[in-house]
Formats: structure tokens, C-alpha cells, sequence
């Protein structure tokens, strides 16, 4: 992880540069005016502070503001037309879609699965994780590691990554937490307190006062993510209510600079997948 | 006689048995209190710095601050207390010189009550909807002032109530005496004495929407950044619209996302801010009192 | 001397209690007219009901007519605003404003429109010295009126009233909360008074009543016992009632 | 003086105008608090209903699992109504006594200055937003109650560990909350009992305890009610505070074990949830807004009506 | 007759005022002693003393004796609880708890012990006819004592004192807030009490003490002027001051 965070400080110097150079282009740029509103996900809050400040540089007559409160409020809100954008770190529930909202996936996100820093386990099969979640097993000594009981920590219902999570271990219904956090840096600072925790987020936080696991020897990376190797993974939705080339030119402008070259090294700068 | 001397002293086995009582509980509670406020400025303190309260965050430039959610904090207690205190004191006038005692009194005062006994998060359910959702107007400062001020409106009534029930009768019939109008005799005679009381429920209000958590997070949202001024200062305007968290609502991102250092920083700046609301309360009570 | 106001058949209720009974009385013009009798008889009700200060307490409902020069001051085109500036009311315990001594004389005054600065200066200025306080207080007109002594606040208060060239004023007890050199002097103010105004006075002090009023009515009950010239009530007093009380057999 | 130089009949219309108009604005002023009330109560209604229909009241208030998301969803909050009720009154309990000992200690018996540094910190943190309590929860309760938590279940080997996020750490988090709104306002109660009652008791050959609590403590009752009704308010409304310390499981109200408050149900779920669920988390806030009604209803008529009649 | 309560160079300062100056008098038992002399010379003070009342008040250091039957109150080793017992007070204001008139009076009792309620009961009633107040509230003993009018409140007060059983009752003018016909009844009350205990009445009213007492000290700045028997006193003072002073030439 500390490689990681290495590079994502070398590319933000390569954003300043880029915006730096991009200076002529600002006479331009200043004639967008207006505002944006987006809101939905928690775990999305990086990608979405991130992109929104850089956007703002680039357009400095624009105001982006993001407001994180989970997939689903997002969703809802983008369809009263509360906000513009609504983020979901999963895919368009049907109903979702058939009230008109579209889905844009921004990115791909892999789900990390965190235990405290003084954990010495570093690796568990799938069969094992869903033992721990559902409550089979509850001692770290039983997958390898000290004789410590496992604090299970999982996201309240309705999370866009409680949903993708569970879905893809499926274990719906049948996960016995101890705490419900309802947010994604929520549940590191969980972790990250409590000995013998477990957790999982978004890869795209993971910071170092947390150990991630591999699963089945895979490690949670961008490039095992690609390849498909690494099983918890879910899409960023950016939906809209209606097709992209019907919104204002604004969001139209915001998605093009999320596709452009510049937005995927944004995308990428904070751990995440740029969506194809 | 002998035996009913004055030098026998009883003893009193229950009496130092509650005395007992009342020292642990009180020293516990003023160990957890101090104990509190010093945690609170010892890890606060070194987080505050010029930088802290003057800049806003950034992923790019790597910064944290707070002068987003300073000026956030600023203008939600001015729009809100803009709209409650007519209403409210209004109300109180109302209340104690209007209304004839009886039926819609009692109702009056009983919602007021109840009103005052809603949790806020019940506020911010109804504020996210009503102001939100149905008049569209979204997550914004707007919103989060229209929620407040049902909040308020009831400290602000009562303690104006209070006030104007202390304005001694004979002003009253002195100023009628001399042929005032209700009106006049209000403006004139009732409001200026009844300041120190709605004063102090103002400043009551103000530490409410400082303190105040559940329904701003549905209501005003967790906007960071400065209003950007435009070019007629229309900015500042605009920003009414847009959504901004005070500095409680970042104080609770922040612990949710495990950034303590911030979120004891801020948790400062609010202590500080109380001190400064609780001396004022003193120093207004009390030269307000003095004059009379 | 003419009347200058004159009730007829004038009950009050307070709610069910029947505080006024069928009070027909007649107060001359610019003479100090008194009104005696034990606690809780209904003087300081009566006296409200000369310039509609009942109005202000609920459950109170009057029947008969107040005539102040022949205009029935229950009318229901009467405007009180302009009856009480005619019947000016000064109160037992001194009530100044918490204002300057020269905003509270002002204050009437500016309520009927006056505010022009000089036409007050001089409007406050008479008022003082109508009421013998403007020699103790011409230093300090701009300070605040709480800071007088009690006899020097009830003189204010009469000031106030004066300030608004009311034709009558009604004053209940005006004394009672003074000490006797103050007392003195808002007498021998009362006495200086009646050469302009009518004033009606509430007391229950009988020495003072004797001396210093025209004409004494007797109230008991809520009933006038006796009406006459003050002379003739303390000295012959027609009723055994009156005579009782004046003697101090009761009350 | 000329005669009816003017008639006291009046004419003043635009006087006659201002007052009517002041007359009104402060009526309706007067109706805001009603028009909010009956708004919120109408919306609480008309919100939290649709899901009793939906799902069934029995199933709502009697059921035990709470899984809103599953397939097979199921909405049974008994084990939240009781954790509030639970967790509340705990908090109440050991809030409460303390708070007004204390208040106690600093009205009658604590040496000056101590008071005189104690009562501004008092002021100061009755306050403070309640959200520094749950920080502080987290980072100094919730370990501890970890460490508790360890020595006492080490011996059970399906026991499932909180981590110290359980009803215990939200009941000390409300209880310590609510000590300096109850220890202030009790303490001004007590401050403004009149001397001479505890003159009269002392003269009587009374003792200080017999007089603090035999008159003091009753004269001041109304206002140490108006303290304990304000304290259990504030514990019964207070979501964000105890969101991050209790765990939210909907669990039954064990002292160990991870629980959900209705105000954190509603807190957390709110923003993610859809459909039906959401439409339960509103029955919730409508659960939670009766509650709080017929509390308030109890505690000023029974506690202050007690008060009335012993004047 | 003994001497109750003699006190031996009694000095009280309050910080650095010196209230009460070498004071040395003995109080009869079984009969009134009245303490007179114009506001503010020490005579509440001086009662205070006598049943240690002044201990509540901060910054107050006293020197010298007071002995009660011959057992000095400010030895460390009194208990003030059983001091206070045997020296009842009633203050100038009447200050009933804001409980039953039952429990006003079955107040000091209880602190004492007594938890019978048939004991209660009859103490109750005694006190109460001791205090002449029985007959009129003998209806509506639970209901609350802040009902009863002033006169009542302070006989009430009485009756709470005498339901401790003292040997000493001491009133602080006990008569000053109540009308003449309450005063009357406290004072005939007061005589039918010396019977039993020995009284010590502070008095504003120089007719009340030539009325009641047997016994009268007059109090000049914190000295003790003249104490003699009431007669005497008041018809062949000793001293200079105390003529001017019943004569009414200053106070
Ligand atoms: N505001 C009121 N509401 C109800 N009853 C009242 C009110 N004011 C006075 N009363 C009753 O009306 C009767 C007459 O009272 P009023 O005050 O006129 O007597 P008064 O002669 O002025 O007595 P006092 O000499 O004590 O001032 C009394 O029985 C009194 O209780
Ligand atoms: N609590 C106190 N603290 C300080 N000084 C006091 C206190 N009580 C009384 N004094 C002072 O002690 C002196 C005697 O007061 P005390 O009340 O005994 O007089 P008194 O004879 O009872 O007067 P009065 O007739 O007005 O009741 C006065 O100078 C008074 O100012
Ligand atoms: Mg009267
Ligand atoms: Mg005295
Ligand atoms: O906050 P979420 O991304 O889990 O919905």
C-alpha cells in the first residue's frame, strides 16, 4: 500500500503540471458557468471530492458540490431532481431504472477485506471468509491466527458495497455482524480500533492504518481487478435521469473529463479502475 | 437535665453514610467533566493552527481546514434566527398580550412544548422532505435554516414570554393610561424591556444550531468549501442554495472517517465557541440587569 | 360649577361579582372629588371605569352609561386612545417607564404626534413644572427614571399625565406608597392642580381626604353610601354607615 | 377651556388599521408553533403509515429479525423499541441521580471555589454538541468496554465479540451526555429554593442532610423534574452521538451485546434505504415521534401535576 | 425566677463590623424578654446568637459566652441539632415549608425521631392548639400550608416551633408582617406561652413590648443600653438614650 500511495502523489504533481499548461485554455473553459450537484455513495466520496476539484479548477466559473449519503438516497435524489448526478457503488437496482435513471459507470472498484494492523493473518479463501461473516467461525486462531476472537463489521442495510459484497460471497441474509457502520470510513475507523476486527471497504480508501487480506492469494490491486482475478468487485455508478446527451452542458462536460485521459489518471490516482 | 446535656452528640451513621453518597457521585462527575473538557483541549490544540481555521480541504492540494464549515456554521445561524426571531417573538407577544386565556392558549403553548420535545432527528426526517424534497430546495443552507428554525422557535417564544411576564403590569397600564395604542405601547414600553430575555433566548438558539447534528445532515448536507464570491458578490447569495455543513456535521464525517486529529480540532473550536456564548449570556444577563 | 362627568346607572360585573351597583354620581368641574371607604369596596374599580381601564380585564362587563361632557365614553364609536388622553390616570405605586425622566414625560406627547424637539423641550418643561418637580430634576433630564426617589417618581408620573393636557385626572392613591414629606407635597400639588383640571382621587386616608378634597363620596359593597361636599360628610354625615366608618367603628 | 373642543368619538382609521394589522401578524406568529406541530404530526402520519399496511403492525412492533435487505425481507423492530426504552432509562438512571448529587454538592455543600470552577465547565459541556461525547466514545469507551468485554466471555467459544460497540458504551455515553443539562438546571432549582426555608428547618434542630433533602430537594421539585424531563429528551431524541458507539445490530438489549436505537435506525438506514424499507424506517420516526409525544405528556402532567397539587 | 440563658462578654463581627459588643444579660425563664432599639442595632444578631443561627452566615466570628442553663452553646463539644431543638425560632416573615400543614408541623418531630404516626398525630393536634390555631384548620390539615393567610402562616410557624418540645422560643418580629387582628391573636398567644417557656421577642413596636413582655433590653449599636424589668423601662429609664428613644426622639 505505501507504494501505491507513493504514486498517487506523483500523479497529483502530474495533474497540477497538466492544469498548469492548461492555463491558456482557461479563457475558454471560464464560459461554462453554473453549478453541479451530485450525491449518493460513501464509498464514492474520494473519487467524487477528487474529480469535482479538479473539474472546478479546470472550470472555475463551475460549482460542483457532492453530498455522500449513500447509494440509494443518490439514486432517489437524482430522480426528484434533487441533484444532477447520483452516485451508486453498484449497479441500477430495475425499478431504478425503470423510473428513467441511467447508468454510468465511471469506474470499477474493488472491495477490500481489512483487519488491524496487528493482525498477522494476511490471507483467507473464500470458504473462510464466509465462515467468519456468517459466524461458523469467530476465532482468529481458527484460520492461522492468534488465539483472538474476530469482531465481525459490516455496513448497514441498503449499502451499495454491504449489497455487492454479500451478493457475490453469496451469503445474503445470513451474515451475523456485530456492528453496523453506516459508512465506509465508518467502518475503517472500526477496524482500524478494534484488535482481531474485520472489515470490508472500497478499495480506493485504504489507507495504511489498516492490513488488507488477499483472498485466495489474490491481492485487492487495480491490475487483479482488470484481470478478473480478484473476486470482490463492483462498478461506480455516476446515474443520471436520462441519457448523458440530454443533460445540460455541464454534465455533459463533467462525463467527458471523467473519459478523458486526464479523468482516468484522476480515477486511477485514487486506486480505482477507469470503467472501458 | 443530665442526661439531656447539650455536649451529648448523636451519632449519625446515615447522615455521613449520605454525605459519602454525595461526595463519590460528585466527584465522579467532576472528574468525567473536567476530564472531558481537558481531553478535549489537550488533543484539539495541537491541531488548531491558522492554517486549520482559515483554509478548505483539498485531495489535490492536500490540505484540511475549516473555514468552509466556519462560514457554513455563520450563515445558518443568521438565516435561521432572521426567520425565527420575528416569528417567535411574535408569537410570544401574541401569547402574553393578545390572546385571551383559554383553549388556544393552552393548544398554542402545549405545541410549543411539544414542539420543543421533538427529536431532531424527527426534524430532519420532516425538514428533508417538506423543504427538500417537495419545496426543491435540495440540500442546501436554505433547507437547513427552514429545519432549525422549527427547531428554535420554541426557546425563542418561551424565553420572550418569560421576558414580557416579567415586564411589570403597571407599565402596561401606564402607558395605556396616557391613551398608547396596543401597538405603540408594545414597541415602545414591552419590547425594550423584555431585550434581556430575548436576548437570551437568541443566544440560546445560537448554541442549539451550533450543537445541532441529526437534522442538519438530511437538511443543509456536508458542503466544505468557500462560497465563491462572483463577481457581483451574487456568490454569496447563490450559496444559500447550495448545501454547506457546519462545523458539528464535519465534526461527525470526521470521526466517522477516523480523522480524529480533525475532528478534535474542530470539537476545540466548538468548546470555544460555547465558552464564548456562555460568557456573553453572563455578561449580557448581567449588565442588562444592572440597568434596571 | 358644571359637571364634568356623570354616571348612570353604572354596574360592573367581574365575571359573576357584582363590583359596582347602580353608581349615579356627578363630578363637578375643577374640583378634587374623593372617594373613601373600606378595602375591596370598588373605589379603585369605579375609577377605572372613567376612562375604560377595565377594558384591559377579561370577564369584566359593564352596564349604565359614563357621561364626560354629556359624550358617553361607552359608546361604541368612543376612541379610548383620545379618552385617555382626556382622562389622564395616575396609579398608586409609581410606574415610570425604565426610560429617561425626559422620554417618559415625552412619551405621551409623542403618541399623539408631537415630534417636533423643541415643542417637546417645552411640553416637558411645563409638565415638570406643573407637577413641582422641575427644579430637583432639570440636571438630570436625560437620566434614567428608575434612579428617583419614590415621591420624586409619583410626581413624575403626574408630570406624564399632565404632559398630554388631559381635562381630568383620576389619581388612585396616589400617596400611599410615599413617606409623609412627599405626601405633603403631591398635596399641596393636588390643591395647585384643580385650578385647571378635575381631579378625582382615590384614598384611604380620611385626614386626607378631609383635607384636601371638594367633595367626598362614601363607598361600601360596591354601592355609593353618601355623596355630598367633604365638609358635610366628615361632620354631619347623613348615614349611620358613613358615620361608623368615619368615626373608624370599622374598616 | 372652550367646550368640546374635541369629541372623544374617533376617527383615526389609519390608527385603527396599524392595530388590527399588529393584531393579526402576531395571531398567526402565535399559530406557527401549532401549524409546525400538526405538519410535522400529519407528515409523521401520513409517511409512516403506508409500511404498517404494507407489512402489518404485529410484524413491525412484534418481530425480531431485522432484515430489510434479504430476499426474504423481514421489518421486526421490537428488539430497537426495547433497546430504546432500555438504553434510555439505564441512562436516566445513572444520569440522573448522579447529575442532581452532584448538583446538590455544588449548591449546598462544595467549598466556593471548587463550585466556582466547576459550574463553568458544567455550563460548557451541558453545551457542547453531543457528537464529542460519541467521539470520545469511541476512542476511550469502546476499548475499554472491549477489554471488559474479552475478560468476561473468554470462556465462551460461540460468543460473538462487539468490540466494545454495545448497549453498555451507548448508556454511558447518554448517561454522561445528559449530567450537565440535569446537574445545571437541577443546581439553579436548588439555588433558588428561598433561604428561609432552610432557615426554618435549621432552627428546628434539622441536620443538613435532613434539610437538603427533606425541603430543599422538595421545594426545587418542579425544577429538578423540568432537569429530568430535559435529560431524558435529550436521551431519547439523541442519534448521532451513540450511531457510531452502539454497535447497531438489532439485537435484544443485553449489556454486551450490539444494539440499534430507533433514532440510529432511522440515522443510518435512512439514506440508503428504498422502497418498502424506507417507507418502515419512516413507521419508525413515527414510532419514535409517538413515543416522545406521550412521554413528554406523561412526565409534565404526572411529575408537574404532582408538583400543583402539593402548592 | 433562674436565669435560662445568661451570656458572658458577648462580641459578634460580621468580617471586620462589630455587630454586637460586650453583651452581658441574663434571661429570665418562663417569661418575655423583648429586645428593642432602631433598625440595624444588633437585636436579630443577638438572637441569632442564642440558638447559633449565625453559624450559617459566613464570615461571622464570635467571642465571649452564651450559657444555657449553665452549659456554654459554643463549646466545640455542642451538638447545634439538639441546641436548636431545645431553642425554637420563628422569623419576622412567616415562612412555612411548602408542604401540609400536617407535615409543617410533624416536620421537626420526625427530624427528631418520631415516626408513629398516632404520636405524630397527637403532637400535631397539641402543637396546633398551643398555637391557637387548631379550630380553624383542624379541616384541612394535608391540605397545603402556603393556603393559610399571613396571620395563620406565622401562628402556623409557631405551632411548628412548640412541636419540637423547646424550652426556649425566640421570635424575631414576629408580629411586623401581619395585620392588627393576627398581631392581637400572636400576642395574646405569646402570653398563654411564658406559662411554659421562656420567650425572647425582638420588637420594632415600643407599644407591643410594654404590652407583652416582662423584661426589655434596649439595644443601641451593638450594645446593650438598659435591661430591666418592662415597667421600669419604660416609665423610669436610666439612661439618656433610652428616654429619647421611647419618647420618640429618634429611631
Ligand atoms: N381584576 C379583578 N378581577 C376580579 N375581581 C376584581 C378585580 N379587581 C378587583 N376585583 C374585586 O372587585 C371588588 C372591588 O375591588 P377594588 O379593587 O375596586 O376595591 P378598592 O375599594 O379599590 O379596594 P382597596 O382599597 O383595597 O384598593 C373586590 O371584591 C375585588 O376582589
Ligand atoms: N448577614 C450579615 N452580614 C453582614 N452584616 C450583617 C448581616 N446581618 C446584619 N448585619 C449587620 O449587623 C448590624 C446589626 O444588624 P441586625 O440585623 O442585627 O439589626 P436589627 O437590630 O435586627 O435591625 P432591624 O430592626 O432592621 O431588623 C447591622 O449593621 C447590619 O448591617
Ligand atoms: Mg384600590
Ligand atoms: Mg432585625
Ligand atoms: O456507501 P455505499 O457505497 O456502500 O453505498
Amino acid at each position: 500500500t505505501s507504494n501505491n500511495n507513493d504514486k498517487s502523489i506523483t500523479e497529483d504533481e502530474d495533474i497540477k503540471q497538466e492544469n498548469s499548461k492548461n492555463q491558456d485554455n482557461n479563457s475558454k473553459n471560464e464560459i461554462l458557468k453554473g453549478s453541479l450537484t451530485m450525491s449518493g455513495s460513501t464509498s464514492m466520496e474520494k473519487l467524487a471530492n477528487i474529480a469535482s476539484e479538479a473539474f472546478m479548477i479546470k472550470y472555475p466559473n463551475v460549482l460542483v458540490s457532492a453530498e455522500f449519503v449513500g447509494s440509494s438516497a443518490g439514486v432517489e435524489q437524482v430522480l426528484t431532481g434533487a441533484v444532477d448526478i447520483g452516485n451508486a457503488s453498484r449497479s441500477l437496482k430495475d425499478s431504478e431504472k425503470a423510473s428513467g435513471a441511467v447508468e454510468n459507470i465511471v469506474a470499477i472498484d474493488g472491495i477490500a477485506v481489512i483487519v488491524d494492523k496487528s493482525n498477522g493473518v494476511s490471507n483467507l479463501s473464500k470458504k473462510q471468509l464466509i465462515d467468519i461473516y456468517t459466524g461458523v467461525i469467530n476465532n482468529w486462531s481458527e484460520v492461522g491466527g492468534k488465539n483472538q476472537p474476530i469482531v465481525v463489521i459490516g455496513r448497514e442495510a441498503g449499502s451499495g458495497t454491504r449489497g455487492a459484497f454479500e451478493e457475490i460471497l453469496e451469503i445474503e441474509d445470513k451474515c451475523k455482524y456485530s456492528n453496523e457502520i453506516n459508512s465506509t470510513g465508518g467502518v475503517m475507523a472500526k477496524v482500524s480500533s478494534i484488535p482481531g476486527a474485520i472489515g470490508y471497504v472500497s478499495i480506493d480508501i485504504i489507507d495504511d492504518s489498516v492490513n488488507v487480506l488477499a483472498i485466495e492469494g489474490v491481492e485487492a490491486s487495480a491490475e487483479n481487478i482488470k484481470g478478473g482475478n480478484y473476486l470482490l468487485s463492483r462498478p461506480f455508478v455516476m446515474a443520471t435521469k436520462g441519457e448523458i446527451s440530454k443533460q445540460n452542458e455541464i454534465i455533459q462536460e463533467f462525463f467527458s473529463f471523467l473519459a478523458s485521459e486526464e479523468g482516468k489518471k484522476l480515477i486511477e490516482s485514487v486506486g480505482l479502475i477507469p470503467a472501458e | 437535665m443530665q442526661n439531656n446535656s447539650l455536649y451529648q452528640k448523636k451519632s449519625r451513621p446515615l447522615n455521613i453514610f449520605i454525605h459519602l453518597i454525595i461526595y463519590i457521585c460528585a466527584s465522579l462527575s467532576i472528574i468525567l467533566l473536567i476530564g472531558i473538557v481537558a481531553y478535549v483541549g489537550y488533543r484539539g490544540i495541537s491541531t488548531v493552527s491558522w492554517e486549520f481555521l482559515t483554509k478548505e480541504p483539498s485531495a489535490i492540494n492536500k490540505t484540511v481546514g475549516i473555514a468552509g464549515n466556519i462560514v457554513n456554521t455563520l450563515y445558518i445561524i443568521i438565516i435561521t434566527l432572521a426567520i425565527a426571531i420575528p416569528f417567535g417573538v411574535g408569537s410570544a407577544i401574541y401569547l402574553n398580550e393578545y390572546a385571551k386565556p383559554g383553549k388556544l392558549v393552552r393548544l398554542i403553548e402545549f405545541t410549543t412544548e411539544t414542539l420543543s420535545g421533538i427529536p431532531s432527528i424527527v426534524f430532519g426526517l420532516f425538514g428533508y422532505v417538506f423543504f427538500g424534497t417537495s419545496l426543491k430546495l435540495g440540500y442546501s443552507i436554505l433547507t437547513g435554516s427552514l429545519t432549525l428554525t422549527l427547531i428554535i422557535l420554541p426557546l425563542i417564544t418561551r424565553n420572550t414570554q418569560e421576558a414580557l411576564k416579567a415586564v411589570p403590569e403597571s407599565y402596561r397600564s401606564g402607558a395605556l393610561g396616557i391613551g398608547a395604542t396596543k401597538w405603540y405601547m408594545i414597541r415602545t414600553i414591552l419590547l425594550p424591556s423584555a431585550m434581556p430575555g430575548i436576548i437570551t433566548g437568541i443566544i440560546l438558539s445560537i448554541g442549539r444550531i451550533v450543537g445541532e447534528s441529526a437534522a442538519l445532515l438530511f437538511t443543509a448536507g456536508s458542503g466544505y468549501l468557500l462560497p465563491k464570491f462572483g463577481s457581483y458578490g451574487e456568490g454569496l447569495i447563490n450559496k444559500v442554495f447550495q448545501p454547506g455543513g457546519t462545523l458539528t456535521i464535519e465534526l461527525y464525517l470526521s470521526m466517522e472517517k477516523a480523522k480524529y486529529d480533525t475532528a478534535f480540532g474542530i470539537a476545540f473550536v466548538l468548546l470555544i465557541i460555547v465558552l464564548g456564548i456562555n460568557l456573553l449570556t453572563k455578561y449580557l444577563s448581567n449588565k442588562l440587569n444592572v440597568d434596571k | 360649577m358644571k359637571d364634568k362627568i356623570s354616571t348612570k346607572n353604572l354596574n360592573l360585573y367581574y365575571g359573576t361579582n357584582h363590583a359596582l351597583k347602580d353608581i349615579n354620581i356627578n363630578i363637578k368641574e375643577k374640583a378634587i372629588t374623593a372617594f373613601i371607604g373600606p378595602s375591596g369596596c370598588g373605589k379603585s374599580t369605579f375609577l377605572r371605569t372613567l376612562n375604560r381601564m377595565n377594558d384591559l380585564i377579561p370577564e369584566v362587563s359593564i352596564r349604565g352609561e359614563v357621561n364626560l361632557d354629556g359624550e358617553n365614553i361607552y359608546d361604541p364609536r368612543v376612541d379610548t386612545t383620545l379618552l385617555r388622553k382626556k382622562v389622564g390616570m395616575v396609579f398608586q405605586q409609581p410606574n415610570p417607564f425604565p426610560m429617561s425622566i425626559y422620554d417618559n414625560i415625552a412619551y405621551g406627547p409623542r403618541i399623539h404626534g408631537i415630534k417636533d424637539k423643541s415643542k417637546l423641550d417645552e411640553i416637558v418643561e411645563k409638565s415638570l413644572i406643573g407637577a413641582a418637580l422641575f427644579d430637583e430634576v432639570k440636571d438630570r433630564l436625560k437620566k434614567s427614571a428608575l434612579g428617583l426617589s419614590g415621591g420624586q417618581q409619583q410626581r413624575l408620573c403626574i408630570a406624564r399625565a399632565l404632559a398630554v393636557e388631559p381635562e381630568v385626572l383620576l389619581m388612585d392613591e396616589p400617596t400611599s406608597a410615599l413617606d409623609p414629606i412627599s405626601t405633603l407635597k403631591i398635596e399641596d400639588l393636588m390643591s395647585e392642580l384643580k385650578e385647571k383640571y378635575t381631579v378625582v382621587i382615590v384614598t384611604h386616608n380620611m385626614q386626607q381626604a378631609a383635607r384636601i378634597s371638594d367633595y367626598t363620596a362614601f363607598f361600601l359593597v360596591g354601592e355609593v353610601i353618601e355623596f355630598t361636599n367633604t365638609d358635610t360628610l366628615f361632620t354631619r354625615p347623613q348615614d349611620k354607615r358613613t358615620e361608623d366608618y368615619i368615626t373608624g367603628r370599622f374598616g | 377651556m372652550n367646550k368640546i373642543n374635541f369629541s372623544i368619538y374617533g376617527n383615526s382609521k389609519s390608527k385603527r388599521t396599524v392595530e388590527k394589522a399588529a393584531s393579526i401578524i402576531f395571531t398567526v406568529c402565535g399559530f406557527i408553533a401549532v401549524i409546525a406541530v400538526f405538519s410535522i404530526s400529519l407528515y409523521m402520519i401520513i409517511s409512516g403509515t403506508p409500511a404498517i399496511f404494507e407489512v402489518g403492525l404485529k410484524e413491525i412492533l412484534f418481530g425480531t429479525v431485522w432484515r430489510p435487505g434479504g430476499l426474504e425481507p423481514s421489518y421486526g423492530i421490537l428488539y430497537v423499541i426495547l433497546t430504546s426504552i432500555v438504553g434510555t432509562f439505564l441512562a436516566i438512571l445513572i444520569g440522573v441521580p448522579i447529575g442532581v448529587m452532584t448538583a446538590i454538592f455544588l449548591a449546598e455543600t462544595a467549598p466556593k471555589p471548587l463550585a466556582a470552577i466547576v459550574k463553568p465547565a458544567v455550563e460548557l459541556l451541558a453545551g457542547i454538541p453531543s457528537v464529542v461525547y460519541g467521539l470520545l466514545g469511541i476512542l476511550i469507551l469502546n476499548p475499554l468496554m472491549y477489554k471488559l468485554e474479552i475478560i468476561l466471555f473468554a470462556n465462551s467459544p460461540d460468543y460473538q465479540f462487539t468490540g466494545g460497540s454495545n448497549l453498555m458504551s451507548a448508556v454511558i455515553v447518554l448517561a454522561i451526555m445528559i449530567l450537565p443539562t440535569v446537574i445545571n438546571i437541577s443546581e439553579s432549582a436548588i439555588r433558588a429554593v428561598p433561604k428561609h426555608y432552610k432557615s426554618a428547618s435549621y432552627a428546628l434542630g434539622a441536620t443538613k442532610i435532613q434539610t437538603i433533602f427533606r425541603v430543599i430537594l422538595p421545594a426545587a421539585k418542579s425544577g429538578i423534574v423540568t432537569a429530568i424531563v430535559l435529560g431524558v429528551g435529550r436521551a431519547i431524541g439523541e442519534a448521532m452521538a451513540i450511531s457510531l458507539v452502539a454497535g447497531n445490530g438489532a439485537n435484544f438489549p443485553l449489556p454486551f451485546n450490539s444494539v440499534r436505537f430507533l433514532t440510529t435506525a432511522v440515522v443510518s438506514e435512512m439514506s440508503y434505504a428504498a422502497d418498502t424499507h424506507k417507507r418502515v424506517l419512516f413507521t419508525i420516526g413515527l414510532i419514535l415521534f409517538t413515543f416522545i409525544i406521550i412521554i413528554n405528556l406523561v412526565l409534565n402532567k404526572v411529575m408537574k401535576g404532582g408538583v400543583k397539587n402539593a402548592k
